[in-house]
């Protein structure tokens, strides 16, 4: 058996645009701040040292033609990663995105590709407010043409990294910033994972549930608290979110019998409601209780921590959430203990210290 | 400069376009081609000027007014009259209309009909050509309306800070839909831009398509040459109704004697004489030509009109590559 | 009781303008076109020549600027009413709609507010294509701080507008083109609708229908068809995207077991997917029958109408939807040919002659 | 020219400016202001020189890096540290953080940190300025980067066309986050640019306070008269780094030498200087003003930090109005 490799989803990313940058003398890195002492949070560290500037390029602050610029050179054959390091830039892009991005395929009769990848980080920190740490998942996922992908594990930053830019469509990547310092098992070798497709990561009895990104996370902690009370469920790392494939949900969901969907983004027209609707339109039946959603509130994200913690999913609102499924209406005293963090609303771990 | 025989192939080229929007002109009625249509009758020198002088690497971009742009770099005629007509052996398979003509084998990279949408995407294959050491240019058409989308001047900034081979090609027609340019831009906004960004600038008249090529092509290879962007901008009018097959001057929104003087502007009124005087073609040869293009390009018409739609249905369209 | 008065729905928009224009000296009008001699589908007629060039603002081609300027000048206590011709030139004002339109109110501690109107024409007719004919309903219902509406009937242009106009927050008005015609009863005086929760329009027992723009027009139509088969329906016109009321829509579910809502936009992530969602997570145990969704498929609008044909949805297909709902397997044949139309499918009526 | 009266005032502005600056510096490594934060420090002379012209109801609109203009038009100090401790009486009740300052008795409309966002709702002030016939202007204060978004060329166009009583000062400290104007833009676009748009424009030395009020009350006042909108450049420089409370001089993006040029023409000691040699004020009374507002400050702070957050719960907040 190979020995463990432990990386941080940064350095898996790192690794990740390096071997494809080498594989592939197309693959070129462009973005405000790519070649920054900050390195876009570790993830374009040593680029510009290997593949110099003609590959890695730091531009001005002009989003959308940035965009524009990707797109007609991929249509050319080329394949940029583009990096914002804010989802919130991507939205001056926007019409370069649903425009020539997500449509030169459709539209061009099947001509033109455009095979781009855009990273995009999900800035939550230390209170940036509501124009710095927008989710926009669900935004994307609207688009016609686009894939968007959104992992969490650094094994499938790298190998779905790899794949998207392998992928000949647009791949829109949301990164969320949390997840950047997470450690994990990442092979050495070049793979690519399935970004087609999402997959069940836990077998359980009880229900279902779909999370992503700093949620999943969430919810893996809970695990074993919930097996103590003799609680299992099926759980989908929900990190394809276009296209959105849900029938292996929904054959979980007729075996369990219940189903709670977990939205990194806002609950209100969330991936959440196009899963629960999906559900109940083919096996309503099936449901033992009623389907569950949760989400952010349908407001702006506040700046304040004391606001941020109302804001903000944590494990003992999961918890709550999944006992409502299973129809135990309280929680025992002992489990929200056990679940008590003493880790601020607005930090990842202890050793975060802001401000981003 | 431009020999006989290319000045033979401009107006052949030229004839064609004008044959066949007069075409689309009379049959727009026939309520067939059902999308909308922005002809480009009067403005046709620009792109056979500038064509003249591209092959079939280089590429372009264009806008909603793009049916010259097309057939000047060498698009198919029936591909494109099939896309009219919502055929699926159009250009787009049907999927575009009117507006979103390409061809790839010919450089015809993308038409879109939102207001300098496609600017930066020429400004990207400008890049791939540098990117890939290739001597190939991009051209980007845009009209005077194009520099009022904030996404012109971030192009403009990239073209010239990355030093890409791109030229950018602005048709001023005066006019935005019914919106003169002096009620949307400051004095000259549109003469001075470029250079602000440091681009080499040429004013060119863009009714005159010998000239044209002339010119564009000392800056076309100056392009190749140097990988620097720059900038021609052409005044021209356009004859017709911004959308649609017929005249709308009776709207009063533009100027009579503006619209006569351009009117007796005509390209291939101009490019006629130069051939008579220059004895490279006969009048009546001329006349000749005009009636075979028109019998020609009918019947091409009339085909594609017939032809019926085989394509995908939608629901087999495939989302993804 | 008070005669008729028959009016277009652009005659009652063109109408409510000039009645908040007179009564509000703050309301002004902006966009692209506003003054042509086309006046916006006769929505804008004679309102240069009344209130001068001051007030009825012809301006350059550029959305994103433009959308700021109302924006500015709305907190300052301005009443912009902002016209897309296409509600496709939003896509590139969306990051002054995002940030300072919908997000003023929240940021300034509800200090400060965006009195703001911007209509956006839904561009339905001979075959636009991708980039002049979408939809994006619930693109703009995600954005939390504006409203967002969508009237069908002239009557309700008018009162919702009026209202629109004089909301403190911004509302988003989609116009579906082919409503501008539609004729209808339109009172003279000047009077308000609710904005802030949809109405029922029609009472029934067997299903419960949700449905708005174009589409409702063809509910409605095939409302006697129906009833001939003794099939009564509870109808909703979903004319307000965002604030989305949904009690109405479940208690109308509680009784009647079956929904089938129908999107304007696309099906996946529509306003459809909340809707069932929220039903299903509140009386999932009501229902008869599986809920429905129908709506556009996932791809971009097609130009041609032999394309159009199967992108769009028409009367049959609400028709086989609605009898799907009632678990009537097959649509009998006598009504199946009376809803034949000898109508094309990319015009409203035989009148329409392009190409918008 | 400004009076004994004025250049003490002044002088008061930047002095308080700068010390709330340091302090929040000093404090922030306590975190307890849990949000970013973007110094002026080093940039200060241009938002006191500019706003001492304006009165409450003129507007202003400004960016990411908005301390220093939030103070010098007047805004409520400790509403703004309040906002920085995320504390519910901070000038947007927390919500906003840092890069949303404003204060709307006090004609700050917005900051909002996406670059170059406010500049059109700056637009908008001016417009209803206009619109209401009131002798108002609206200023936009931008950063050297703020020009290579499309809309701040949209902006320009608006500004213009319309003619609006706007003011642009655009604030160049030659970078963007780390990166130097250089590899931005093409060389001297920042000079040429508003002149292209047939606005008049002013190139100013960022770091004299004094000079800066002089000159832009003679602007500001002709933009008042004549309804038309101008341009000011200025020259200035960050000292500390873009983001956050430190130095970052060991980063070496910056050249040393330029850096200790900037750092010897610090606006406070520049008008320290100019106060003493004219003798307005005393080199002692400026080292007691320093300590004194020092103190000052710092209990502001301690307060601010002591308070407790009090404010709506986010279930409570309404999204509408
Ligand atoms: C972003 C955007 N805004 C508005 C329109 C509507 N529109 C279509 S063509 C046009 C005029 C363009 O004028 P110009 O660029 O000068 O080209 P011309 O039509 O004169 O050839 C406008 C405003 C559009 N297509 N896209
Ligand atoms: C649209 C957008 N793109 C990128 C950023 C990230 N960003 C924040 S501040 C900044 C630099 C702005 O430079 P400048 O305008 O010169 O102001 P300065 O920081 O120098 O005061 C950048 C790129 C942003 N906030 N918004
Ligand atoms: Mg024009
Ligand atoms: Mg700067």
């Amino acid at each position: 058996m190979p020995k463990k490799r432990i990386l941080t989803a940064s350095q898996a990313i790192n690794e990740a645009t390096i071997m494809a940058m080498k594989k592939d003398n197309s693959v070129y890195v462009i973005g405000e701040g790519v070649n920054d002492p900050k390195e876009i949070f570790g993830t374009t560290k040593n680029l510009k040292k290997i593949f110099t500037s003609k590959r890695v390029i730091e531009t001005p602050i002009s989003e959308n033609a940035m965009t524009g610029l990707c797109i007609g050179s991929a249509m050319m054959g080329l394949k940029p990663i583009q990096i914002h390091q804010r989802v919130d830039f991507a939205i001056l892009a926007l019409e370069q995105i649903i425009n020539n991005c997500a449509k030169a395929f459709f539209v061009s009769n099947s001509k033109h590709t455009v095979p781009m990848v855009i990273r995009m980080i999900i800035g939550r920190g230390w209170g940036q407010g509501p124009m710095h740490s927008q989710i926009l998942d669900s935004l994307f996922a609207q688009i016609p043409g686009l894939k968007v992908i959104m992992p969490t594990f650094p094994k499938d930053f790298k190998g779905m990294i790899l794949s998207a830019i392998k992928d000949r469509n647009p791949v829109v990547i949301l990164e969320h910033r949390w997840l950047h310092n997470i450690k994990g098992d990442v092979p050495k070798k070049y793979y690519l994972n399935n970004i087609n497709k999402i997959k069940k990561i836990n077998n359980g009895h009880d229900l279902t549930i779909v999370a992503n990104g700093y949620n999943l996370l969430e919810v893996i902690e809970l695990k074993k608290i919930l097996k103590d009370e003799k609680i299992s469920f099926d759980l989908f790392d929900l990190n394809i979110l276009q296209p959105l494939e849900t029938n292996a949900i929904i054959n979980s969901v007729k075996k369990t019998g219940r189903i709670l969907v977990i939205d990194s983004g806002f609950k209100n027209l969330g991936i959440g409601s196009e899963i629960i609707s999906r559900i109940s339109e083919t096996c309503m039946e099936k449901l033992k209780s009623k389907p569950l959603r949760i989400g952010l509130p349908f407001v702006p994200t506040p700046s304040s921590r004391f606001l941020a913690k109302s804001y903000y999913l944590n494990k003992k609102r999961i918890l709550i959430s999944i006992l409502q499924v299973l129809n135990k209406k309280k929680i025992k005293n002992n489990l929200s203990k056990k679940i008590k963090s003493n880790i601020p609303i607005d930090v990842p771990d202890l050793s975060f210290k802001g401000p981003f | 400069m431009i020999s006989k025989k290319n000045t033979k192939k401009i107006y052949f080229d030229l004839l064609k376009i004008r044959t066949i929007e007069e075409i689309i002109s009379e049959r727009y009625k026939e309520q067939e081609m059902r999308c909308p249509i922005h002809l480009s009758i009067g403005q046709e020198a620009i792109a056979v000027g500038i064509c003249h002088n591209l092959n079939n690497y280089d590429q372009i971009v264009s806008n909603h007014r793009c049916h010259a742009h097309y057939l000047a770099k060498g698009g198919d005629e029936k591909k494109m009259i099939n896309e009219f007509y919502g055929n699926s052996d159009g250009c787009s398979g049907g999927r575009g209309g009117s507006m979103h003509l390409f061809d790839q084998k010919k450089g015809i990279l993308s038409s879109v009909p939102i207001v300098s949408s496609s600017i930066p995407v020429g400004v990207g294959a400008g890049f791939s050509f540098k990117y890939n050491k290739k001597k190939n240019i991009a051209v980007i058409f845009i009209g005077d309306a194009a520099i009022e989308e904030g996404v012109f001047y971030e192009s403009l900034n990239y073209a010239k800070i990355f030093s890409l081979p791109v030229l950018f090609v602005c048709e001023n027609n005066l006019f935005s839909c019914f919106t003169n340019i002096n009620e949307r831009q400051p004095k000259n906004l549109i003469k001075k831009i470029s250079k602000s960004f440091g681009m080499k600038t040429h004013f060119l008249n863009g009714n005159n398509a010998i000239q044209i090529a002339n010119k564009s092509k000392k800056i076309i290879e100056e392009i190749r040459l140097k990988n620097e962007p720059q900038f021609i901008l052409l005044d021209t009018y356009r004859v017709l109704e911004h959308c649609g097959p017929y005249e709308d001057d009776h709207l009063n929104y533009r100027n009579k004697k503006e619209i006569k003087y351009w009117k007796e502007n005509c390209p291939l009124k101009k490019l006629e004489k130069i051939l008579v005087s220059n004895k490279i073609l006969s009048k009546s040869s001329l006349r000749n030509y005009r009636l075979s293009y028109k019998k020609k390009y009918n019947l091409i018409f009339e085909d594609c009109k017939k032809s019926k739609f085989l394509g995908t249905k939608l629901n087999n369209i495939k989302l993804y590559a």
